[in-house]
């Protein structure tokens, strides 16, 4: 990460005004409750005139809340915005741009259907269009950024890097005085980031104001004049030196008193690594042998892919999101099916069976994807505890409600699933219990022998984290093998016993957990061994 | 399950609509110089004044209530069957087809008639069912296959009395008419009464019972989950080892059954015989009545027996007191504008 | 075919493919938006009802057009309010509005007419296009009344707006993921709002031209499930204008082709001609003609 | 006394320029007759499925009721016999009808059809007629057919066009229908239609054809039509009301057509030349005495 920290010194000419700070927007007071849940509360702070102004928190902290409210996407429960010394009060996006907001979303707003260009023209203007005139604009407009891009091309063929450049150029056309990036560096490769924080540096050395959400400090060490962290959606640290005050932020950030800014979640002391040597060939329990599996537009998920996990061993798939791990878990719980190569348990061949062969082999799965593909939301606790078990607790096809929830109840009490009652929607649980419950599932699956956890502690608080992290561990010290998928280096490091990296598609290195590896493991991820 | 408040929002808006509803149709009645009091007593004369009138209504309600009942069950796995009105024709040409095949007639037990409407429930539930393959196969939404499979077989009914080699009555004098052949009388859905005076066939219990059943199918069943859980979140359902598939054909199949089924009643306990025009716009009221069901069973049958009431009434009101049917349309039209729109207001809580 | 009865059936094609036209070209955009309007049907059938009474009472088929468009306006604004504001069903709104439209023009009919009117209502007359009516054989495709020709010039229009235009691109946008839209600051709900009405004035006019133009009369239920075919051209035309367009006239020449083939002494059943366009677009859906993409977010409400 | 109630059922809608028309023409005419003699009660445009419900609440309140049209025959013989009281009268019936309360009246269609070909042909000056029926049923398609031969009785080298719009009400299918007859140089047309006879009105006013009229006469309102065939059916609206007032009602199947005078069934043309008129009464005496045989219904 050197190259993003010798930015800053890069950038030469003090902006104007970043002494004597101006205030491009105020907020002062700004609350917001969903229902009954406060996602912010009494929130005062300031952006200025030519900073990178960096949000930081915790998954669910309130940071994307804030940015909507400014975009005016949200309207706020209570408080008020000063922007440029006016009263700022949007009533929707197209208020929010007609004042110099603009704001590149967490999730993507761009439509694939479209071209790049009809995408940067969408709202603009409602008239005819001189395509031909706006695609030269453009492309003038993003060359003075550096940024390159194809007008004519279709959203739906571009990279997640390249789309993250769509959405902001699409931002640079308003010329904004604020310039919202929400979390635009969860998708990108390293060089993609640098480029990213250049931008973010001119722009703000053009006088405007950039907020930007990340959860990664080297992001903040490198661009951020000023830091702001959020916690359970109240102000908990402010820094005006964020690189000298980063052990202060990331205790609020996680209101953990002994974490340290080399190991930001403490997971070093959640970790009891056990040295595993690797299986011997008889002790494996599940084997991939050259998975190739391309996408319905024919597009190359997977490569090539053989990996064989042990039993009791836990191997960790690492790599920057978007680089097959979601094809890769899809393809394990039955939902894909490998377009080439082959996958046993226990020497039994799932290549095409079916979700509900692939549990009845004993392989569990703790999808990447709680809301999409590990649970029902709208059914409830009890039915999502035994989703794939109903029939376990019926007779002649009518459910016996009182031994199911019986049954849930204890599973859920020893897992510590914490909810007001089995009947609850399992929607309303907070992500923590939501993926207790999903374990207790998944743990519990009849002559379980291989376990998926895909990306398992994604939106979990620590203590949720170390639940989560002994499950697994226990499930591995029964004999069941485990591949775990995530794209938190420290987590793998935490927990795995082995790491091979998924870049592309392929399985481009292979090391031990050890912590001296993790230089290795980055330039394995971000393709640089080519 | 529910607190008396709970209920009262459940029911009350639907509740609300009607009684908006019934009163424009009171000021269009005056609005049209007819006497109040001679149209209310035509229509309470053709709706209650008499057995007839009553097990006309009942009768009605039953073809109404089982569209409504398929309808609720498919939208169990958020699937939305408009096709009522062809899945009633298919019911009606394979009953028709039955009861005029000679071997038929002479089945023992009740068989003769009980053959006839399983087939006739299996050639619309074959007809719901292909749009439910259309829709995991290709992924057809089930809404528009549905409608067009109505619109082809309701001309296919068409065809189907108008040709001699389909189900068209031997051209004996040069005055035959396109239906077919009266059904014979062992054929006929057994008369609850007895007497034609007041003719409540076996089509009433039956429909209750399918409705208890339907009613515990979705509460209780295995069944009923996994519809549930198809129709919210069809990936989770899949990896819960659901055959997702699987339900969407047989959601669609039942609900096309409960259809073909009305039509199998309506042409062996009322029609007898089949002729064009033969379902009569049944297959979209029913739609009505299991939308405004809201899901629920008892909803379908309070909504079929209050439309096949006012539809009775209607009849008796232009009768008696020179007000045109077409109020009936617009008071059922209204209804269900008001309950659609009132949804938004109960479902606004639970929203995403 | 002699070439005498080519010309008539192209020119009766057009005819009956015309109301279909006007609907779905009104229906596309509205369907290009997101919005399902199963109301067309009582959107023609309240335009055919205006355009009958206002030509009536006025005595002027212009106005009897403008009588028609401020019938189905406050129609088309219902079906608005229910499926973009209150987030309704879309298709039951739309089955409502078609019942309850059937109702009030039945009544309304009689009532303004009386039970037993023989009135002819003043309508437009076919009007031959100078040059191209004096063609030999296809002389009488030429004649026709002028909403004919706005109907195709609609048509393109909405094709040159879909394609080229600002708006174009919203409209399509929002039908594929309208919070997408929402976010780049186009105001989605104004957007469905007008895409209703501009159904509403379309149907309005394909109504009318059953009426005040084709006809010069108006009989209960007269569009006949035409408001239905429609919306089975636009999912035939795969959501596509020019492809829609066809789809009208292939329908329109099914229909022809009924009073077409007994004079050529061929006998094929009325039914099958009559379900000719059903069956066809079915086999479309199905996925035997081509593969069918909806816009995304198709009947489904909007959130903001 | 006691005056006579009457309900009577025209499943189409009484303003449709037509069959339905025409019977309640014959009701009102009726009316005018007997005055308080007679209380009428009247349910129109009524679908399919309701048709039983409503002839039972006819029935359940009426000593005589009247089914105006075939289609409601079938369901006339169902609900009859639970009103052996009540006296079933069904205009355009057929025969067949072994019902003791039920009186079948036949209006012979293809008869006058016949005699409307000869009219047709002798008035065009083209030498093409044409036909447009709504559904393709057997009392339409022989109308059709004997239309035809009429014409050609006249002139065996005409051109004769016939179809069916599946559907009496539709108005722009028989507009379309009629214009591929003009198309084939068809000038004079005729009908069995209801509502759609104003698509067909339409067409000819269009291409500067003509029409001949069904059901009742109105020569001299409107020069688009050049003759009328009269076919009774408010004649035997009328013939049934006439019956039961006077307790001569009797069941059973009853042809009516030419045998039973003109106001059963007649050929008008509005402005003829003497020879025409000479023609067609020749024709339609050997309709009745069987020197010409036409088909049923
Ligand atoms: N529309 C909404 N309705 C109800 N609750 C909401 C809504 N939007 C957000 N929340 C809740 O508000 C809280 C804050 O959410 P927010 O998206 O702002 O978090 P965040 O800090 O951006 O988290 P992440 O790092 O995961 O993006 C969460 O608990 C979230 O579930
Ligand atoms: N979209 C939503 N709608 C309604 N309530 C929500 C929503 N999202 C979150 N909540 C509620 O907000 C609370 C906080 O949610 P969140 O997911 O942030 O939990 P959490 O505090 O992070 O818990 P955990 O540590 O278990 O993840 C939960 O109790 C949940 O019920
Ligand atoms: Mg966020
Ligand atoms: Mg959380």
């Amino acid at each position: 990460m050197a190259t993003l920290s010798a930015m800053k010194e890069a950038s030469v000419a003090p902006p104007p005004g970043r002494d004597q700070p101006v205030p491009r927007l105020t907020m002062s007071g700004v609350g917001k409750v969903f229902g009954a849940f406060t996602a912010l509360a009494n929130i005062d702070i300031a952006f200025h005139a030519g900073e990178v102004h960096c949000l930081l928190g915790e998954n669910g902290a309130g940071k994307s809340t804030l940015c909507n409210i400014i975009y005016g996407l949200h309207s706020p429960s209570s408080g008020a915005m000063v922007c440029d010394g006016v009263s700022y009060a949007p009533a929707n996006p197209k208020a929010a741009l007609a004042s110099g907001v603009a704001m590149v979303h967490q999730h993507f707003s761009l439509i694939p259907e479209l071209s790049v260009l009809d995408n940067l023209l969408m709202g603009q203007r409602f008239g005819r269009l001189d395509r031909r005139g706006e695609a030269a604009r453009i492309v003038t407009l993003a060359e003075t950024y550096g940024l390159s891009l194809d007008p004519h091309a279709l959203v739906a063929d571009l990279s997640v890097g390249q789309r993250q450049r769509v959405e902001i150029v699409k931002c640079l056309m308003h010329n904004p005085k604020i310039l919202i990036l929400d979390e635009p560096t969860a998708v990108l490769l390293p060089d993609e980031i640098t480029a990213l924080l250049e931008i973010c540096r001119r722009v703000a050395d053009s006088g405007s104001a950039v907020v930007m959400v990340t959860h990664k400090l080297a992001e903040i060490e490198a661009i951020a004049d000023r830091v702001t962290v959020l916690h359970r959606g109240i102000v908990a640290a402010r820094s005006d030196r964020p690189a000298a005050d980063m052990d202060g932020l990331v205790r609020a950030m996680i209101q953990r008193p002994d974490a340290t800014g080399d190991d930001p979640a403490g997971l070093a002391q959640l970790s009891t690594r056990r040295h595993r040597p690797s299986g011997k060939a008889a002790d494996e329990v599940a084997q991939l042998d050259g998975i190739s599996l391309r996408d319905e537009l024919g597009i190359a998920r997977l490569q090539d892919v053989t990996l064989s996990i042990a039993r009791g061993e836990i191997v960790g798939i690492a790599g920057v999101e978007g680089n097959g791990q979601t094809e890769l878990g899809n393809m394990l719980a039955g939902l894909l099916h490998a377009s080439d190569g082959r996958w046993f348990v226990e020497g039994q061949d799932l290549s095409k069976a079916s979700p509900r062969q692939i549990t009845e082999a004993g392989v569990g799965i703790v999808p990447e994807d709680r809301h999409r593909v590990g649970a029902v939301d709208r059914l409830s606790l009890a039915d999502n505890i035994f989703l794939n078990r109903m029939p376990h607790y019926s007779r002649f096809g009518i459910i016996d409600r009182r031994r199911q929830v019986a049954a849930a109840s204890t599973l859920a009490q020893q897992f510590d699933v914490r909810a007001a009652g089995m009947g609850v929607r399992f929607g309303s649980l907070s992500g923590g219990n939501q993926q207790k419950a999903v374990l207790a599932r998944e743990l519990t699956t009849p002559n379980l022998r291989f376990l998926l956890a895909a990306q398992p502690t994604r939106g979990l608080d620590v203590g949720a984290v170390k639940a989560v992290y002994s499950l697994i561990r226990d499930a591995a010290d029964t004999g069941v093998g485990v591949l775990l998928i995530s794209s938190e280096l420290d987590e793998l490091l935490a927990v795995a016993d082995r790491i091979v990296v998924l870049y592309r598609g392929q399985i481009v290195g292979e090391c031990t957990t050890d912590a001296s590896n993790r230089e290795q493991i980055g330039i394995w991820m971000s393709g640089k061994h080519t | 399950m529910s607190s008396p408040s709970a209920t009262l929002a459940r029911i009350g808006p639907p509740l609300l609509a009607v009684l908006a509803a019934l009163t424009v149709g009171l000021i269009v009645i005056v609005g049209m110089g007819a006497a109040l009091d001679k149209a209310l007593l035509a229509f309470w004369r053709g709706a209650f004044g008499n057995g007839y009138a009553i097990s006309a209504s009942l009768n009605r309600a039953v073809s109404l209530a089982l569209v409504g009942i398929g309808f609720v069950i498919a939208n169990r796995a958020a699937l939305t069957n408009v096709g009522g009105e062809g899945q009633i024709a298919m019911g009606g040409i394979a009953a028709t087809a039955l009861c005029l095949f000679p071997p038929i007639a002479g089945l023992p037990l009740g068989l003769a008639f009980v053959v006839p409407l399983l087939g006739a429930a299996l050639a619309g539930g074959a007809w719901g069912g292909i749009a439910g393959v259309l829709r995991t196969r290709s992924g057809t939404n089930e809404v528009i296959a549905t409608l067009l499979l109505s619109f082809i077989a309701t001309w296919l009914l068409y065809w189907c009395v108008q040709s001699e080699a389909l189900l068209r009555q031997p051209m004996t004098s040069s005055a035959t008419l396109p239906e077919s052949l009266p059904i014979p009388e062992a054929t006929h859905v057994p008369l609850l009464t007895g007497s034609y005076s007041s003719p409540v066939t076996l089509g009433l219990p039956i429909t209750i019972a399918l409705a208890a059943v339907a009613a515990l199918v979705l509460a209780r069943s295995l069944f009923g989950f996994r519809l549930s859980a198809v129709g919210l979140n069809p990936v989770g359902a899949a990896r819960a080892g659901i055959n997702v598939g699987g339900h969407i054909v047989s959601a669609l199949f039942i609900a096309g059954a409960f259809g073909g089924l009305a039509g199998g009643l309506m042409l062996q306990g009322e029609q007898f015989s089949l002729k064009a025009g033969f379902s009569s716009g049944y297959g979209f009221d029913g739609l009505v009545v299991g939308l405004l069901a809201r899901n629920s069973i008892t909803g379908v049958l309070a909504g079929a027996l209050l439309f096949g009431f006012m539809r009775s009434g209607g009849i008796a009101m232009e009768m008696g007191a020179g007000v045109p049917s077409a109020l009936v349309s617009i008071l059922q039209g209204l209804i269900v504008v008001l309950i659609a729109g009132v949804a938004y207001f109960q479902d606004r809580r639970s929203v995403r | 075919m002699s070439f005498e009865l080519l010309a008539v059936f192209l020119a009766s094609t057009i005819r009956l493919a015309i109301p279909l036209l006007f609907a779905a070209t009104g229906e596309l955009v509205s369907e290009r938006a997101g919005v399902v309007n199963m109301s067309v049907e009582g959107m023609m059938l309240a335009g055919a009802f205006g355009g009958a009474v206002g030509a009536a009472m006025t005595g002027s088929p212009w106005l009897g057009l403008v009588f028609a468009v401020l019938t189905v306006l406050p129609i088309a604004l219902l079906q608005s309010v229910l499926t973009n504001s209150l987030r309704a069903n879309q298709i039951v709104t739309g089955i409502g509005i078609n019942i309850l439209v059937l109702g009030m023009t039945t009544l309304g009919y009689r009532a303004l007419f009386g039970a037993r009117s023989r009135e002819v209502i003043p309508g437009f007359d076919a009007v031959p296009v100078p040059g191209l009516a004096q063609l030999p054989v296809l002389g009488p495709v030429f004649t026709q009344i002028w909403l004919v020709w706005l109907a195709f010039l609609v048509a393109a229009a909405v094709g040159w707006m879909l394609s080229r235009t600002g708006l174009g691109i919203v409209l399509r946008g929002i039908g594929d993921d309208p919070e997408a839209v929402a976010k780049s600051g186009a105001p989605v709900g104004a957007l469905r709002h007008g895409a209703v009405l501009f159904t509403g004035v379309m149907s309005a006019l394909g109504g009318a031209f059953l009426s005040i133009g084709d006809i010069h009369t108006f009989t209960e239920g007269m569009t006949n499930g035409a408001g239905y075919l429609a919306i089975v051209a636009v999912i035939f035309g795969n959501w596509s204008l020019w492809r829609t367009v066809l789809a009208c006239l292939l329908f329109g020449a099914a229909t022809a082709l009924q009073f077409q083939l007994p004079a050529l002494g061929i006998v094929v059943p009325n039914a099958l001609l009559i379900m000719l366009p059903y069956l066809l677009a079915f086999l479309a859906v199905a996925g035997l003609v081509g593969r069918q993409t909806a816009p995304r977010a198709l009947a489904q409400p909007f959130w903001k | 006394q006691d005056p006579l109630t009457v309900g009577i059922l025209i499943p189409g809608s009484k303003s449709d320029k037509g069959w339905m028309e025409s019977g309640f023409d014959g009701l009102t005419a009726a009316q005018a007759k007997y005055g308080d003699q007679i209380v009428v009660q009247m349910i129109e445009n009524i679908s399919n499925a309701d048709m039983e419900q409503a002839l039972t609440q006819l029935a359940s309140q009426n000593a005589l009721v009247i089914g105006v049209g075939g289609q409601t025959q079938a369901d006339v013989l169902k609900v009859a016999p639970r009103f052996p009281d009540v006296k079933f009268s069904i205009v355009g019936g057929n025969a067949g009808v072994e019902v003791a309360n039920v009186a079948g009246y036949d209006v012979k269609q293809a008869e006058i059809a016949f005699v409307a070909g000869a009219a047709a042909a002798m008035l065009s000056e083209t030498g093409a007629v044409s036909y447009v029926g709504g559904l393709e049923i057997p009392s339409i398609v022989n109308a059709g057919t004997e239309f035809g031969n009429g014409a050609r009785y006249i002139n065996p080298d005409i051109k004769y066009f016939e179809s069916y719009t599946g559907d009496f009400d539709d108005v722009a299918k028989s507009k379309e229908a009629t214009l591929a007859a003009i198309a084939q140089g068809a000038d004079i047309h005729y009908h069995i239609l209801n509502l759609g006879l104003r698509g067909m009105e339409q067409a000819a006013k269009e291409s500067g054809t003509h029409i001949i009229g069904s059901y009742s006469n109105y020569c001299g309102t409107d020069p688009l039509y050049l003759a009328y065939s009269i076919t009774g059916v408010g004649y035997q609206v009328q013939y049934a009301i006439d019956e039961a007032v006077a307790g001569t009602w009797v069941a059973g199947y009853k042809p009516f057509g030419l045998a039973m005078g003109a106001d059963a069934s007649d050929m008008i043309v509005c402005d003829p030349t003497p020879e025409m008129t000479e023609k067609l009464t020749e024709i339609m005496e050997d309709i009745k005495s069987g020197k010409i045989t036409v088909l049923e219904g």
